[in-house]
């Protein structure tokens, strides 16, 4: 059958689908925590930085931010001497991670915020520093608490990789193209390439499901 | 030129102001897209979530799975699909109205969501109280569900408004001529894209704070317990 | 057993899952009788009522409301499981008052009152309008017509929604704990206006209450509940003064001089 | 890039638009057409052992040069007095006049690029290729024309109606015209007159402005292959005519960038 | 004034807002004193706690814990407001129990122990192991070391929090109302865990409670506390039997009979 040519570049794409989420994912978690925690600091500086961020990248939409990375950004590195030409991978990474992390950032700060008053009074009086308490006693408890927007973070950037096809990228939804480009078999490649996304996204969140047990174990024995 | 508008690139300042009337009918459509694909999304997120409700599992079971497909599968793919395996089955629409179906399509799952978290907040001792009076069940539900659900509905599909015009730069890929892609068309004639680029970023932040903070504001102007009824 | 019996449980099982919660319950009130439930929490007090105002359904037995069965209808002689016309017919006969109101909070209080005679028993708009005023006067709340239920006190709210079931005209009317909800000093303001309806109308009333002075009074009957069945019952003088079951003495003692 | 510094690094990052058949990706992501065929040749020629292909749409090729993303495009884009001064070309490799791909027997009878000032009837064109100049001299308003993003979407949006016709060059419009047999390419077709001319379009190597050398160099190499009968069957194989091939050599970048 | 305290409040004032709720306090504890704070709600007993674990600031007024300076440095001889090293250094001097446990739900029992004294005072991981176990021991919950706090009960919970507090060494130990958040049938446990504690340590102990048996025979001395300062104080056989004060009489009988 004609559609079995269609599977292995599919699946290279797929493949370069697969690493792009799992990079951005993890980028994403760590500009979610580091603005996240920011707009909560007391420095007034980090906190105006962590606010500017969040609403930008919450503010525009991903696709301009991914052609903005990507045709604009090295243009202005030229015109101040520096070389800003990231690779298609890393543009298409870096716009994921900074997109998803400002969603993120939202979630850890409302986690944050959730955890009661009492457990930062306990920490004061057994001493520990502000540092501390953040890192040993508040984002433990808060944590368990992000994991299922997290989930839903992860699928939603499954997704939009979809869009890195725009900037060049061989992944899953470009090699799809290049292939209808060439055989004008729309309704195939497009049912197969529904399909596969949706396989994904079912197989990523399981993974999550499992990652959300796994962090909240001390939860378990909760009444 | 485009539009009939020409630029002038003899200097950063005058072509940014140059191209702003022209990247203004840009933003125009992105707006007419945002509209009718949020109405088409909540007239189908209504459907799938009055489908999701029905006793029968024949017809609960498939809409479930469906707005999990939609909720799983990119935009960007949805879109391609409906633009051109459509057309294979004789249905043939503007691109426009294409890429605002598919916007739809995709928020109708989430849409159907909000329709059901809505109608279940709506505590159960409202719906025993009704069936205590012996009111019809479709009184029960235009009468004392709905109101009580709508100032919680809204809000939350306002969101998703923001969302929907966030998502309106992909239809760029099958030629809506949005605001993303008249910056694109202004580079690829004048050659210049940081610019035009940034004030499509920048206008986005604008619109979406206007529109986050009408949201807001709605918010907190309707009557939490219900629309009110004399 | 009394044929007379407007209210009649015989053998009703209802399980949740596992759980048994009513254990072939035998059970009847008379037309015109005051009674009133008691007994341990989980006792199935609430259930009983639920299941009369088929906000439950039920697992085994049959029960009797003004002599037609409540959850089956006869058909050539047979009984079927109910339709949902039957059990609309059944539930006219019976008014309810919840613990927490359950008013609509977004209906001003009058229109809470005329709602379902308008549309449910079709009265006019001017007649529906009469007869909530003529309820609001007897729960002494006349000037309060026109506010939302969120600007009244729970005591004003749970006459209001005394008001609202009075205004079906029903025979029957259930109360389940309508103060337990409340502020202590507003319970008064409550029973009060449930003593005057049993004293002055004929409405049969099946009441679950834990104000055990307030249950004395105002009651032909006592039953007292334990795991699905009814453990005992009699006049309000007996049962709280000399109950024949030691579980009956146990929970009379724990209310009356808690730990 | 400087040529000292691909050859260091080892190889050349050349991108293609998709166009069949000037230059695109196959099933098995290996590139072909006129421009990835000559291109391989120049670059053993130069002596650089690997070519980076990159495959993107045909108006990220200039911001792509820019961006500095790639040292070449191989995509036969037209030299144009208004993109010489944004990026380099090469001398001519390619010349090809115009075409229209219509619906199955041309309900519409078009056969030019002018039917479109005239009639109500809507023009596709792509994304930044040139046919959207030629319109506008033509008087085309902008509302008759329909943008699509890559010659992939040709076929369906002719075929569905979307638009009347595509307008593209004559190599374009004839590989397409194999994929589906309900387009067809126009017949009779006059090629839009311009300034008195008609169109024709001369397609060369694209580099950075700043890639003067690499673009001398790879000028010589061309210009020298352009003599063998290996050059001449890339045409032919590509569907180039004879009267192409001869008429690439008829124009020289300066007189094209001097143009108008 | 008696110049060996370990606790001296001076005139202090506390507000929140507009409602003053120190009102120039004066207040002290002697080394190895065990003190308890009786008084109506809101009369300000756990502000003082509160304030003395540094966890509110003061408006007005000095307070003194082990000789120095609470809530100001000295400077050049003149008392400046504390910096937080300051505080941090202070704060080692006591440790808190809280009326609802506050242990770290994230952490087994062990590591709820351990966790300060590994991180704050430093000690190795097995010294901090051997302490932790060591106060375990003493509040009797050995075997729970690798449980989560979810799996104890509230008695159980409040003595990891004992032991949790004690592994700081702190001199002083403050309880604030440390069984009123238990079922009664759990106040026995934790009460036999303080009174253990108050005999056989020469800690000096402050604390809050309305168990005013288990204050007679744990406290060197107990302190009614009314609208933010001390009404009276005396050891509390002298009190709890004759006190000199209505305002105090009249709380005890209250409390002694409630309505
Ligand atoms: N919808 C339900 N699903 C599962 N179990 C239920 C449900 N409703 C009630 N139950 C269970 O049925 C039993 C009886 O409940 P019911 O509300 O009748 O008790 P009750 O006597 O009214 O108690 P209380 O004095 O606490 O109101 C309880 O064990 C309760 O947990
Ligand atoms: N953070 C705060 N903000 C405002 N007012 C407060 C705050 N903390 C305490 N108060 C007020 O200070 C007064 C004293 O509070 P405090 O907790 O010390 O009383 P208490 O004697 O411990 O009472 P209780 O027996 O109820 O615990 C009360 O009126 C209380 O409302
Ligand atoms: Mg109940
Ligand atoms: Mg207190």
């Amino acid at each position: 059958m004609h559609w079995m040519n269609y599977i292995a570049p599919l699946l290279e794409g797929a493949w370069v689908t697969v690493q792009l989420t799992i990079i951005s994912t993890i980028g994403g978690a760590f500009f979610s925590f580091l603005f996240g925690i920011g707009r909560l600091s007391p420095n007034r500086t980090a906190r105006y930085l962590s606010v500017g961020f969040i609403e930008v990248f919450r503010g525009t939409s991903l696709l301009v931010q991914l052609f903005w990375l990507y045709f604009a950004l090295p243009l202005i590195g030229e015109a101040i001497g520096i070389n800003l030409r990231l690779p298609p991978v890393a543009a298409g990474a870096l716009a994921l991670s900074l997109n998803i992390g400002a969603y993120g950032a939202e979630v850890v700060r409302g986690a944050l915020q959730a955890v009661p008053r009492e457990q930062f009074e306990v920490a004061k009086s057994l001493d520990f520093t502000p540092r501390q308490t953040l890192w040993r006693i508040s984002l433990p408890q808060a944590i368990p608490e992000m994991m299922p927007s997290f989930g839903n973070l992860a699928v939603q950037n499954l997704k939009d990789t979809a869009l890195v096809s725009l900037i060049s990228l061989g992944d899953l939804a470009f090699k799809a193209e290049q292939i209808r480009n060439f055989t004008q078999d729309s309704t195939t490649i497009y049912s197969i390439l529904l399909l596969m996304y949706f396989g994904m996204a079912l197989v990523l969140t399981a993974i999550m499901k499992l990652l959300e047990r796994s962090v909240g174990r001390w939860r378990a024995g909760r009444a | 030129m485009l539009f009939g508008i020409e630029w002038n690139t003899s200097n950063d300042w005058l072509f940014a102001a140059s191209i702003l009337p022209i990247l203004l009918r840009g933003l125009l459509v992105t707006i007419q897209a945002t509209v009718v694909g949020f109405l088409v999304a909540a007239v189908l997120g209504l459907v799938l979530a009055a489908l999701k409700a029905a006793r029968s599992p024949l017809i609960a079971w498939p809409a479930r799975a469906l707005t999990e497909f939609l909720r799983d599968t990119p935009l960007l793919v949805q879109l391609f699909f409906l633009y051109y395996v459509l057309p294979e089955y004789g249905i043939l629409l503007p691109a426009f109205l294409t890429g605002a179906l598919a916007l739809g399509v995709q928020y109708s799952a989430y849409m159907s969501e909000v329709y059901r978290a809505g109608l279940e907040s709506v505590a159960r001792g409202q719906t025993e109280a009704a069936r205590a009076l012996d009111l019809s069940p479709l009184r029960t539900f235009g009468v004392i569900i709905l109101p009580q659900a709508v100032p919680r509905i809204i809000p939350a599909l306002g969101n998703y408004l923001v969302s929907i015009m966030k998502d309106v730069p992909v239809l760029s890929v099958v030629s809506v001529l949005e605001m993303l892609k008249v910056a694109q068309i202004i580079g690829d004639r004048s050659f210049y894209y940081v610019i035009p680029l940034s004030m499509v970023g920048a206008l986005y932040l604008v619109l979406t704070l206007i529109a986050s903070a009408g949201v807001r504001y709605l918010d907190t102007r309707l009557p939490k317990r219900g629309l009110p009824l004399k | 057993m009394n044929e007379q019996a407007i209210i009649r449980f015989e053998r009703v099982v209802k399980r949740f899952g596992d759980v048994t919660v009513l254990d072939e319950l035998d059970f009847h009130v008379d037309k015109g009788e005051k009674v009133t439930i008691i007994g341990p929490s989980g006792s199935g007090k609430s259930t009983v009522l639920r299941i009369l105002m088929t906000l439950e359904d039920i697992d085994e037995g049959v029960i009797h409301v003004a002599g037609k069965p409540l959850w089956h209808e006869e058909r050539n002689g047979t009984l079927v499981p109910a339709s949902e016309a039957h059990l609309r017919r059944m539930r006219k006969e019976m008014g309810m008052v919840f613990q927490q109101f359950n008013l609509f909070p977004h209906m001003t209080v009058r229109r809470n009152i005329t709602e379902a005679p308008v549309h449910v028993l079709k009265l006019s708009r001017h007649e529906a309008r009469q007869r909530a005023d003529e309820y609001l006067e007897l729960v002494g709340l006349s000037e309060h017509a026109d506010k939302f239920p969120s600007q009244l006190s729970g005591g004003q709210q749970q006459r209001v929604a005394i008001a609202r079931a009075l205004a079906m005209r029903p025979g029957i009317m259930l109360f389940d704990e309508p103060t337990s909800a409340l502020d202590p000093e507003l319970v008064g303001e409550v029973l009060t206006v449930i003593q005057r309806l049993a004293q002055e109308h004929d409405l049969t009333m099946l009441l679950v209450t834990h104000e055990m002075q307030f249950a004395k009074q105002i009651s032909d009957r006592i039953c007292f509940f334990d795991k699905g069945r009814v453990l005992e019952d009699g006049p309000p003088e007996q049962l709280f003064t000399e109950p024949r079951e030691a579980r009956t003495r146990e929970f009379l003692n724990a209310f009356l001089n808690p730990a | 890039a400087s040529l000292q510094q691909i050859k260091q690094r080892g190889s050349l990052r050349i991108a293609v638009a998709n166009e069949i058949p000037y230059g695109y990706m196959d099933l098995q992501g290996k590139p072909q057409g006129v421009g990835p065929d000559v291109a391989r040749h120049i670059a053993t020629q130069l002596g650089i052992p690997k070519i980076e292909w990159i495959s993107t749409t045909f108006s990220a090729l200039i911001p792509g040069l820019r961006a500095r993303r790639f040292d070449m495009v191989a995509a036969e884009m037209a030299i144009l007095p208004q993109r010489c001064g944004h990026v380099l070309f090469s001398e001519p490799n390619s010349s090809y006049g115009e075409g229209l791909l219509v619906a199955k027997g041309n309900p519409k009878e078009i056969h030019s690029f002018e039917h479109f000032a005239r009639s109500k009837d809507k023009v596709a064109i792509m994304a930044g290729a040139d046919q959207l100049e030629m319109m506008q001299a033509l008087d085309v308003p902008q509302e008759r024309m329909v943008t699509i993003s890559s010659n992939s979407d040709a076929i369906s949006t002719v075929a569905t109606g979307r638009a009347a016709a595509y307008a593209a060059t004559s190599a374009t419009i004839h590989q397409l015209v194999d994929k589906d047999d309900r387009v067809e390419a126009a017949a009779e077709f006059t090629d839009p007159v311009i300034n008195g001319e008609p169109v024709r379009s001369w397609g060369a190597f694209t580099f950075n402005l700043d890639s003067k050398e690499l673009q001398r160099a790879v000028d010589e190499e061309l210009a020298r292959f352009k003599q063998t009968d290996a050059w001449r069957q890339i045409m032919t194989r590509h569907g180039f005519s004879e009267a192409d091939a001869d008429e690439s050599f008829n124009r020289t970048r300066e007189q094209l960038c001097a143009a108008h």
